[in-house]
């Protein structure tokens, strides 16, 4: 079976760092890193990029428009 | 690549000025959706209300129009009654359409004005730095209620949803919220509703958002998460509380 | 007029919001007044609550002080690059920026008039209370020292001024960290 | 004495706690909200009623309610919320009833900004409301004056049975300096035999403004005319700084005055004699105090945080024979001792 192909495009500089994405991804694939955007926060990162499905859930979740999610079409 | 989730189209500026987990930027991307999917760019105009989402006009590509606090309702009024062919919008706070705006709110929602308003309900005033709101819970400390809200002397919290659900004007009045995913697409599939009805002119179309203010309650994102879920959940209840089928039938 | 010679001094506190920015200024400030001196605070405010920039201005003197913000502050305690942007020149000619090294790297600053002194704060305050959190008071600490600003008994008992009842069993912790950068020996 | 290291804001909620304040009504508004915020906390604790109204036109209606029974009585909000308001205050007025109001004013016209601004003069100090009134006006430029002229205030509503109103500014009221907590010995709230209290038989009282019959309500009208005329007389402040030998006068109320006292010190520092005249009580205005400083100098310089609104009653107190410029500044920022220095200097050619 052919894998997925997927993307996760995280904005990093308008992340706040809320986690309401980490909380909610149903893979526990996203977490918080350690590094400071310009903004002052601790931003988003995919830690385990092979457990993203590529679901959507975090995207929607996040107050922020911080994350876009695509797949391709199969 | 196809997109599961992307920024919305008419959302032309996402860096929104919002404290980390506040959820008026989830609202905004929420509006912004169902503008996109019913394609009202170029009808959609805004009417803002004071608070933390006057700065709407930033973010989406919408004409807008400021209101003065309160006012939001009375305003929109003026717009649709001579611009019926646009597809008119308030979008207030909890103080706005609840304290000083009730009048101006009660009123257009039973006069039946074919408009639709977004109601942010935080239970806090946010831009001002959390003084006690007309939906401040009972016993919850703000910088007005410092001892808590106690209904002797600050009233009960007004459940507005409900309350314009009495009212004959009303079309759609419902309570939403994004706390969760699950909740966020009904809210979702209710305020694409809400602009449907108004293109039907099917009259006053009235959504409540829950929603969380994390700098103002003290809390962290996650606990304020679950302050929605818990504390306000059970005093606010979820659901459609009207929903007209017909346009206005007298 | 001609008490012209009399203390004066002028600082401007900036960084982001939830860094301490205001509550170093405040502790200076309480500090000063407990030496018997006039002093003025004056915070920055605006519409974003958390995150965002944060500042003050505090006056020292000896006398009536007339505007509680200075022209062109002798002293910058800088805590980011938005407040080193901002304030870089603002600071007088011949005035001190205090940067914190830790967020803000020694070439981010153009201004070749100004004595510069880096402070990796956050590393200190890492060594000295175990979490990089009290950068503020390690920075403070330094300039109270450095500049002769107030004593150092007053700046002590000045902690329990601005530590809120709630974070009562921080005023070790902060004594520790202000002393560490009182006693900071810069080569 | 107290002490404190005080806020301005608090210095004023302070104040009218020792003034005897016993009831407070206001409404959220930003740079304002650290009046209510900390008359919630400590009202309850004198026995005083701090309510949250609904809005600007509850609260100041709330306070008409209040005080027609003889009780002290505040509110405080800023600008848009004052606009909102002036339906109470001239009712107030019209009433005769005693009331303090703040305004911590910001920048307008409409929802406007929050940042300091001097734009509400005109609507202070020239009755902002409907009808033929005025009312006493006072703008503190430090946080001892915040305390000392809500005092003030409290006095004069209850000598004259009038709203009062104290102007203030952003930067007065969130700087932080030394007060002293001082509440005069002495001074005790009058008694209000017109104030309706328990009846026991006595006559019928009537609080109202409106006058229908025969010529009444002109009589009414001269009769605060007459007030006015009386404060006039009793109520002036005023404040002079170096301006004995000043070749050049600043005439500036409220933080600007602030600020330019540095300007001033700069400026003698530079050889320049600039001295500073401030106004206190902006209604009733120090006009002779002001007019009487033409004997010796013939250059003023009047500044604002708006594009010039004081500037209409110094022209009209000095007149033609002296040399007046203006310096408005409606913006945010807060001019620094400086830019003033160097805006007497550019336009007195100097």
């Amino acid at each position: 079976m052919k894998k997925t192909e997927k993307k996760l495009t995280i904005h990093k500089e308008r992340c706040k760092g809320c986690q309401i994405c980490v909380l909610y991804c149903p893979k526990k694939a996203l977490s918080i890193g350690e590094k400071l955007n310009k903004l002052g926060y601790r931003y988003v990162v995919l830690s385990k990029e092979d457990a993203c499905t590529a679901c959507g859930i975090c995207a929607e979740m996040c107050p922020d428009v911080v994350i876009e999610v695509w797949r391709d079409n199969e | 690549m196809k997109a599961v989730y992307k920024k919305p189209e008419v959302l032309k500026n996402p860096c929104f000025h919002f404290c980390p987990g506040c959820h008026h930027g989830t609202v905004h991307k929420l509006v912004a959706e169902a503008i996109d999917s019913l394609n009202l760019k170029d009808s959609a105009l805004a009417v803002i209300g004071v608070g933390c989402g006057v700065f709407l006009y930033d973010y989406l590509d919408v004409d807008s129009l400021e209101a003065p606090h309160g006012r939001g309702l009375a305003v929109a009024t003026g717009v649709k009654r001579v611009r019926p062919e646009r597809i008119v919008f308030t979008y207030q706070g909890d103080g706005d359409l609840a304290s000083i705006g009730m009048a101006e709110s009660v009123h257009a929602a039973n006069r039946g004005e074919n408009v639709t308003v977004i109601f942010v309900n935080n239970t806090i005033y946010g831009m001002t730095g959390g003084q006690m709101a007309p939906t401040t819970l009972l016993g919850q400390v703000t910088t007005t209620s410092p001892y808590g809200r106690e209904f002797h002397r600050d009233g009960y919290p007004i459940r507005m949803a409900e309350m314009l659900a009495t009212l004959e004007g009303v079309a759609l009045s419902a309570r939403v919220s994004v706390c969760t995913p699950k909740y966020l697409f009904d809210a979702k599939k209710i305020i694409k509703k809400a602009f449907e009805m108004q293109l039907d002119n099917m009259g006053f179309t009235f959504v409540e958002v829950l929603s969380s203010c994390p700098t103002n309650w003290n809390m962290s994102s996650m606990d304020a998460l679950n302050r929605v879920k818990e504390e306000m959940i059970p005093f606010f209840p979820l659901g459609v509380f009207k929903e007209r089928k017909m346009p206005d039938v007298l | 007029m001609s008490s012209k010679k009399s203390f004066y001094i002028d600082l401007v506190f900036s960084g982001f919001g939830g860094q301490g920015i205001l509550i170093a200024g405040n502790l200076l400030c309480y500090s000063a007044l407990l030496d018997g001196r006039e002093v003025t605070f004056f915070p920055s405010y605006g519409v974003e609550m958390r995150g965002g920039a944060a500042n003050c201005y505090v006056v020292i003197s000896d006398r009536q002080i007339g505007s509680p913000i200075p022209s062109h502050p002798e002293i910058g305690m800088i805590m980011s690059l938005p407040a080193l942007k901002r304030f870089e020149n603002v600071i007088r000619s011949g005035g001190y920026l205090v940067i914190n090294s830790d967020i803000i790297s020694p070439e981010e600053v153009e201004r070749e008039d100004v004595n510069k002194i880096f402070i990796n704060a956050n590393s200190i305050s890492k060594d000295v209370v175990g979490n990089d959190r009290l950068a503020n008071m390690v920075m403070l600490g330094y300039i109270a020292k450095r500049f002769s600003v107030v004593k150092k008994d007053s700046l002590i008992s000045a902690i329990k001024e601005v530590v809120s009842e709630k974070h009562k069993k921080m005023i070790p912790l902060n004594e520790k960290a202000i002393l560490a950068g009182y006693n900071l020996k810069l080569t | 004495m107290n002490k404190l290291f005080s806020r301005g804001s608090d210095a004023l909620a302070m104040a009218a706690i020792d003034s005897g304040l016993k009831f407070y009504a206001g409404y959220p508004i930003t740079p304002q909200n650290d009046i209510p915020e900390f008359l919630s906390r400590e009202l309850p604790k004198v026995g005083g009623t701090f309510v949250q109204a609904e809005s600007e036109v509850a609260s100041i209606n709330m306070l008409l309610g209040a005080s027609s029974c003889g009780f002290r009585v505040m509110t405080s909000s800023s600008s848009p919320g004052i606009s909102l308001m002036q339906e109470g205050i001239s009712y107030l007025a019209g009433s005769e009833l005693p009331a303090v109001i703040v305004n911590v004013s910001r920048w307008g016209p409409g929802l406007g900004g929050i940042g300091a601004s001097q734009g509400d003069y005109h609507q202070a100090t020239k009755g902002g409301g409907h009808g033929d009134y005025f009312i006493p006006v006072f703008a503190p430029y430090s946080v001892q004056e915040m305390y000392d002229l809500t005092v003030k205030a409290f006095d004069v509503a209850d000598k004259y049975r009038t709203p009062a109103l104290i102007l203030a500014d952003v930067m007065i009221s969130l700087m932080r300096e030394t007060l002293i907590r001082r509440y005069p010995e002495g001074i005790k709230p009058p008694e209000k035999s017109w104030a309706f209290g328990e009846r026991k038989g006595e006559r019928q009282k009537i609080i109202k403004s409106l006058y229908l019959k025969g010529n009444e309500l002109e009589v009414h009208n001269w009769k605060l005319h007459k007030k006015f005329e009386e404060m006039k007389k009793n109520e002036i402040l005023f404040d002079k700084y170096l301006c004995d030998d000043a070749d050049i006068i600043i005439v500036a109320f409220g933080m600007v005055a602030r600020v330019a006292r540095s300007t001033i010190e700069l400026a003698r520092e530079n050889g320049l004699k600039l001295g500073l005249f401030r106004p206190i009580s902006l209604v009733p205005y120090p006009e002779e105090e002001l007019f009487s400083l033409t004997k010796t100098c013939k250059n003023f310089f009047v500044i604002e945080m708006n594009t010039g609104q004081m500037l209409y009653d110094v022209m009209r107190i000095l007149g033609r024979n002296v040399n007046i410029r203006f310096y408005g500044k409606p913006s945010s920022y807060v001019p620094t001792p400086d830019d003033l220095f160097n805006k007497a200097k550019e336009l007195f050619n100097i």
